[in-house]
């Protein structure tokens, strides 16, 4: 089986491996890497619990071949927090009570980051919209939307 | 056999590659990786290109050339391409719509394929490392096609002349019950001069209803000046059963969706 | 959310410290983070994935299973046919005496529905696996299928079951779980009207966002740790020590956080074939359902047609209400005779009816074989009940919520299966979503409550 | 084109634990040496929160803060038997085993303390706070880390405690059906708002009011979470759910997120959720399980809120718009 190199940055390291071509980033990143928070809901491209950041645009890595993201940046909700201190929307996840059995949280969080990255004061149509890829079975996803609002408030209060 | 991808960096190149068995050429991914997730053996090997010009939208003089890897995503956020965001944006999710492209989509079985709804509605050119082909050939044949498409082209129609509806149970994205396209012209009292309707989910990918276009010719925008073509919108359809709808239920809701869309 | 403290604050003291508090989740920083640890979130060296080969039919015949090209395979490290399992008939309810065994592990012979689990294929890889799978020649004789209850319980029906011989299961009480209180047809001959109402669903499936798997592991002492989302450890683990005849004390399960249950992770289905797997392999094996298989091949909640007689007076009292469910099992047992007699618990529903009769009926169809969701025997009844309640209180002109307040139950009134009710509050509920939804209704109804009458 | 509205309305009551019971659960409690309590269980959290409502019933028991409480379990090597998460089972039986060993902890807990202070175990009582107070003497008390400690390292007791629960297995009387399903009830009434689409049979769920009685929030934020997440389920089984939507025809079964429906974050009613507590007699604090029953009344209260709208009945599930449509045609005069 022909290995082949793969070389990004992840969460603001530098990461190197030898794959077997054809891999998906979500089996690269899981696998061989041993980041966890994406998670394989489906690996058709329909619930979206596999979603990172790459390159500042939000994909679903069951979907993308790892050897396709050589030299991308890459974003995994595992990277979000800095030095324990909690992002202000895994902290919004948390107060809102957002979460239930966890499975769909990594993947809503990278959408809902990509969202406040390039509209922070949404609209709750907006947050619909960007949440509107990623299944939660247990929530009925109110409480998630009002996690992204929250957080999108409070970072223009810090902002401001 | 072992899964591999291939890059090539010219069209040409990646189209000879494709001549070897079970190999598929892979845009976005939101097909063809789908596929081998899901067990298809019959696939072995991803072939794409790395040519530039396949990612790239080119507008000049109301003719627009997009590239056959360009994402629903750069394509909605284009903004002279704003008459088509909205069709760009009901396909899929904001995640798939970064990797879906407009080549891909082309070939998306219904109940999949909205934009191609579209493109069939602005009378688009593909193009593939073969030539170029109406979109409506292009698509009567799409299963025997082994030629990569390079890009779409088409004209951009008037100020308003383009109307796109997507009808899905699911808020905001959802899969189609159908699709419906509208290129109008009118002239300045309103009664229409030249119509294209496409839709999608009405057969086993997107069809022309031929019949509605003639039907309003010379029509105008009235409940009454569309009675006659909501009336012949069924005709020449054979829309698919499926989880989402049945074939009857998709038959029976067309006029009335085909009606709000012009009265809009 | 608001929580009404007003109702029944004499029976409830609200000097607790930690509980009635809103304590933050202790499991919610490691979902917000990733770091929280699903079953699949291990990778084990040398892990082998299971690919299950599945019947293309809904009832054949096998007269045939070639696995040899798939042996010949390249990554392929075993194959696994009906044989290999050492006790392959099986049900999960045995362990609360409730048979036959009636299921197989691996298809034996025969296939009762299209997906059944006919070869299990272990592979180095996911792809060597699913290529192997493609591998595998299965002979089938096509049989005659059936789906429809109504066809599956008609004389001359092809047998879907031989296990149980017939296409129903058969209770200690006969071909349904009975309920008998009062005089059901004086109470009919007595109403002045008398309506009788079909309902019918279709199956729903659980959908959790994680599906269902297990990976299992080899410890090296003769014992396998099964890293599962089994919402029953001891369920899951003394299931599959019946199936493989391993004694329990060679099994460690392992469970965690289960990424969404719903009901849809109490079928021992994947534990048992993996780690037969890897007492065969001495290799870590995985097997995790695809979204396909969790879709289309896990159980859902089944199908269910109810059918209700009620004798109504004018008044609104309800005096008779006959009720006959059917829940679609599928192919196999899994807890369905236990779901359609939970059903004959529940009617006739939250009231105090003084002539009940009802039948639950379990029935065998070609289809995947249903078993517990969320509301499970209850969800579709009382969907039924609610709709047949609407419809009763329209027929008489009366109120719909006034008719329910009527009817409803409070403490002390005896229940169709024999039980004094307790504990209810049904009317409060009512009187409260009268007053939120601003759905008034006559001040007498306000005024009581569930607390026996009288009391 | 119209848009019709109704409304319906919908009463149901769910029995706790799995039906005729005879499904045990255990627990065991025990100090560590710096007094902070570990529960044992096998029982398993997909989701709901098993874990941290364990977590706030043995600290309520033994009378200290709930992040004084770690719970371990799904692990069989270590955890007693539990029957399994299901049936609205989890809180109630995992529950009341929580309670009787942490109940056995806290009496070795007192009776080591009442050793250091000298006073009868009876005379003592917790603030929960992580301290044991004398009644009436406040100011002569000692904390539960210095008890811990010396039942550890001085007067050598295992400050434990081991719980079962278990309500006796009802056999169904096989003529009469008299039988015992369940010890306790939670109960709901659900009023529904729908708009209807005459010409395209499409529903929308504008609000749904959902009064649940469940025994005792014993944490109501995470009572909430269930319960909406449960209503949007039953909103989803009324209107869209099936793995067979031309049942029993068995052909076309989605296999995916996109071809098995259920409401997206586009869809959502306006959701009112009231919570009335009747303690339930053999209950953990009273607590009942909502975690099914949540998710029923919104069905039937959204079918007759259709009806209402259109005038028509769907007895089918899911309503689907072309139920709705194939109903309003037939109901037609032409």
């Amino acid at each position: 089986m022909a290995k082949v190199p793969v070389q990004f940055t992840l969460n603001g390291a530098e990461k190197a491996e030898f794959i077997d071509s054809g891999t998906t980033l979500l089996h690269a990143l899981r696998d061989k890497i041993g980041d966890t928070s994406p998670k394989g809901g489906c690996h058709q491209g329909t619930c979206g619990a596999c979603s990172v950041i790459i390159d500042g645009e939000l994909r679903l890595s069951c979907l993308t071949l790892a050897e396709a993201c050589n030299g991308a940046t890459i974003i995994t909700t595992s990277g979000l927090s800095e030095r324990g201190v909690l992002h202000p929307l895994q902290r919004a996840f948390l107060d809102a009570f957002a979460t239930q059995c966890g499975f769909c949280t990594p993947g809503m969080i990278m959408a809902a980051k990509v969202l406040l990255d390039h509209t922070p004061n949404p609209s709750r149509e907006d947050v619909v919209e960007a949440l509107s890829g990623n299944i939660c079975r247990c929530t009925g996803y109110e409480p998630i939307i009002q996690a992204v609002l929250t957080a999108a408030r409070s970072n223009s209060q810090n902002a401001a | 056999m072992a899964l591999a991808l291939h890059t090539f960096p010219t069209v040409k190149d990646a189209g000879a590659a494709l001549k070897a068995g079970g190999t598929r050429y892979i845009g976005g991914g939101t097909l063809v990786v789908r596929a081998v997730n899901e067990g298809d053996v019959s696939i072995s090997g991803f072939v794409r290109s790395a040519d530039p010009a396949l990612s790239v939208i080119r507008i000049s003089g109301g003719t627009v050339r997009i590239g056959a890897s360009v994402t629903m995503a750069a394509i909605a956020r284009h903004a002279d391409l704003a008459p088509l965001a909205h069709a760009a944006r009901a396909v899929g999710g904001p995640a798939i719509r970064n990797m879906a492209s407009v080549g891909g989509n082309l070939f998306a079985p219904t109940p999949y394929g909205d934009f191609t709804v579209a493109l069939l509605a602005l009378d688009a050119t593909v193009s593939t490392d073969d030539g170029e082909l109406p979109i409506e050939t292009f698509l009567a044949k799409r299963e025997s096609n082994h030629a990569i498409v390079t890009a779409v082209g088409f004209t951009l129609p008037k100020e308003g002349g383009f109307r796109f509806l997507k009808v899905s149970r699911v808020k905001p994205k959802g899969v189609s019950v159908l699709s419906i396209a509208t290129v109008l012209e009118q002239a300045p009292d309103g009664t229409v001069s030249s119509a294209r309707i496409a839709l999608g989910c009405m057969a086993d990918r997107p069809i022309r209803a031929s019949a509605a276009e003639k039907a309003l010719i010379g029509r105008k925008l009235t409940a009454d000046g569309i009675a006659p073509a909501l009336a012949v919108a069924r005709d020449g359809t054979s829309p698919p059963t499926d989880p989402i709808a049945s074939a009857w239920y998709r038959n029976e809701v067309l006029p009335v969706h085909l009606g709000r869309l012009l009265l809009a | 959310m608001e929580l009404r403290k007003s109702y029944f604050a004499d029976q409830r003291k609200d000097d607790l410290h930690e509980i009635g508090q809103p304590r933050p989740r202790s499991d919610s920083p490691g979902h917000v983070t990733g770091k929280t640890t699903y079953f699949a979130d291990r990778n084990f060296p040398g892990m082998l994935h299971l690919k299950m080969v599945r019947s293309p039919h809904h009832h054949a015949r096998i007269r045939s299973i070639d696995t040899s090209e798939a042996e010949k395979h390249p990554g392929v490290v075993k194959v696994l046919t009906a044989k290999d399992v050492p006790h392959n008939v099986y049900t999960i309810l045995i362990l609360i005496q409730i048979g036959p065994e009636d299921e197989t592990v691996l298809a034996d012979g025969k296939v009762r529905w299209k997906g059944e689990a006919v070869v299990a294929v272990l592979a180095e890889t996911e792809r060597a696996a699913q290529e192997a799978a493609a591998k595998v020649k299965v002979d089938y004789e096509v049989l005659p299928a059936v789906f429809d209850m109504d066809e599956a319980l008609k004389p001359g029906a092809p047998i879907v079951n031989e296990y149980h011989g017939r296409n129903y299961y058969l209770y200690d009480s006969g071909e349904c779980r009975k309920v008998r209180f009062g005089d059901v047809e004086a109470g009919f001959a007595e109403a002045d009207h008398v309506l009788e109402q079909a309902y019918q669903s279709s199956p729903i499936e659980h959908a959790p966002t994680e599906t269902t798997g297990c990976i299992v592991a080899p410890e090296g002492n003769d014992r396998f740790t099964c890293y599962t989302n089994t919402q029953a450890m001891f369920f899951t683990l003394d299931n599959a020590s019946i199936i493989l005849q391993m004694p329990g004390n060679k099994l460690h399960f392992v469970g965690g956080t289960v990424g969404g249950g719903f009901g849809g992770k109490v079928d021992v289905i994947v534990e048992p074939i993996a780690i037969l797997g890897a007492k065969l392999t001495g290799r870590p094996v995985c097997f995790i359902y695809s979204r396909e298989e969790e879709m289309q091949i896990s159980s859902p909640r089944a199908a269910e047609t109810v059918v209700i007689k009620d004798g109504v007076m004018n008044d609104g009292r309800i005096v008779a209400r006959k009720v006959t469910g059917h829940t679609d099992a599928g192919a196999y047992s899994r807890h369905s005779p236990y779901g359609a007699q939970k059903g004959a618990g529940h009617y006739p529903g939250p009231y105090t009816i003084p002539n009940v009769w009802i039948d639950t009926y379990c029935v065998y169809t070609n289809r995947t074989p249903s078993s517990a969701m969320r509301g499970f025997g209850v969800t579709i009844g009382d969907f039924a009940l609610e709709v047949q309640m609407d419809k009763l209180a329209r027929l008489i002109g009366m109120d719909p919520l006034e008719f329910r307040f009527l009817n409803a139950y409070r403490d002390g009134d005896m229940k169709a299966h024999r039980q004094p009710t307790e504990g209810a509050a049904l009317i409060e509920c009512m009187q409260e979503a009268s007053r939120a939804a601003n759905w008034p209704v006559a001040e007498q109804f306000m005024a009581i409550s569930s607390y026996a009458k009288g009391a | 084109m119209a848009i019709r509205r109704g409304r319906g309305v919908a009463a149901i009551n769910y029995p706790t634990g799995m039906n005729l019971g005879g499904d045990p659960t255990q627990a065991l409690v025990h100090s560590t040496p710096t007094g902070n309590f570990m529960v044992t269980l096998s029982s398993v959290d997909l989701g709901q929160g098993m874990k941290q409502i364990m977590a706030q019933i043995c600290a309520e028991t033994i009378g200290v803060p709930t992040d004084r409480v770690v719970v371990d379990t799904a692990d069989t090597d270590t955890g007693p038997h539990c029957m399994g998460t299901f049936a609205s089972r989890g809180t109630h039986r995992a529950g009341n085993a929580v309670i009787q060993a942490a109940r056995e902890a806290r009496q070795v807990m007192l009776e080591v303390a009442a050793e250091e202070l000298e006073v009868n175990a009876s005379d003592l009582e917790t603030d929960g706070q992580g301290n044991i107070l004398v009644k009436g003497a406040p100011q002569r008390s000692i904390s539960i880390f210095d008890v811990a400690l010396s039942a550890h390292f001085k007067r050598g007791r295992s400050i434990s405690g081991r719980g079962m629960f278990l309500i006796p297995r009802s056999y169904p009387e096989k003529e009469t059906g008299a039988m015992k399903p369940s010890t306790c009830y939670a109960h709901a009434c659900t009023v529904a708002e729908v708009e209807v689409d005459d010409e395209t049979g499409e529903v929308t769920v504008l609000a749904v009011t959902n009064v649940f009685e469940i025994g005792r929030a014993l944490n109501p934020k995470m009572v909430e979470q269930q319960l909406v997440g449960g209503s949007w389920m039953g909103i989803s089984h009324a209107l869209y759910e099936t793995t067979e939507p031309y049942y029993p025809n068995r052909d076309h079964g989605g296999t995916d997120f996109n071809q098995y429906l259920m409401p997206g974050p586009g869809d959502l009613a306006r959701t009112e959720i009231i919570v009335l507590e009747r303690p339930s007699a053999d209950g953990p604090y009273g607590a009942k399980g909502p975690g099914e029953m949540c998710a029923n009344p919104q069905i039937p209260a959204i079918a007759n809120a259709v009806f209402d709208a259109v005038g028509v009945r769907i007895d089918t599930l899911p309503i689907t718009p072309e139920r709705i449509l194939r109903a309003l045609k037939a109901q037609a005069p032409n």
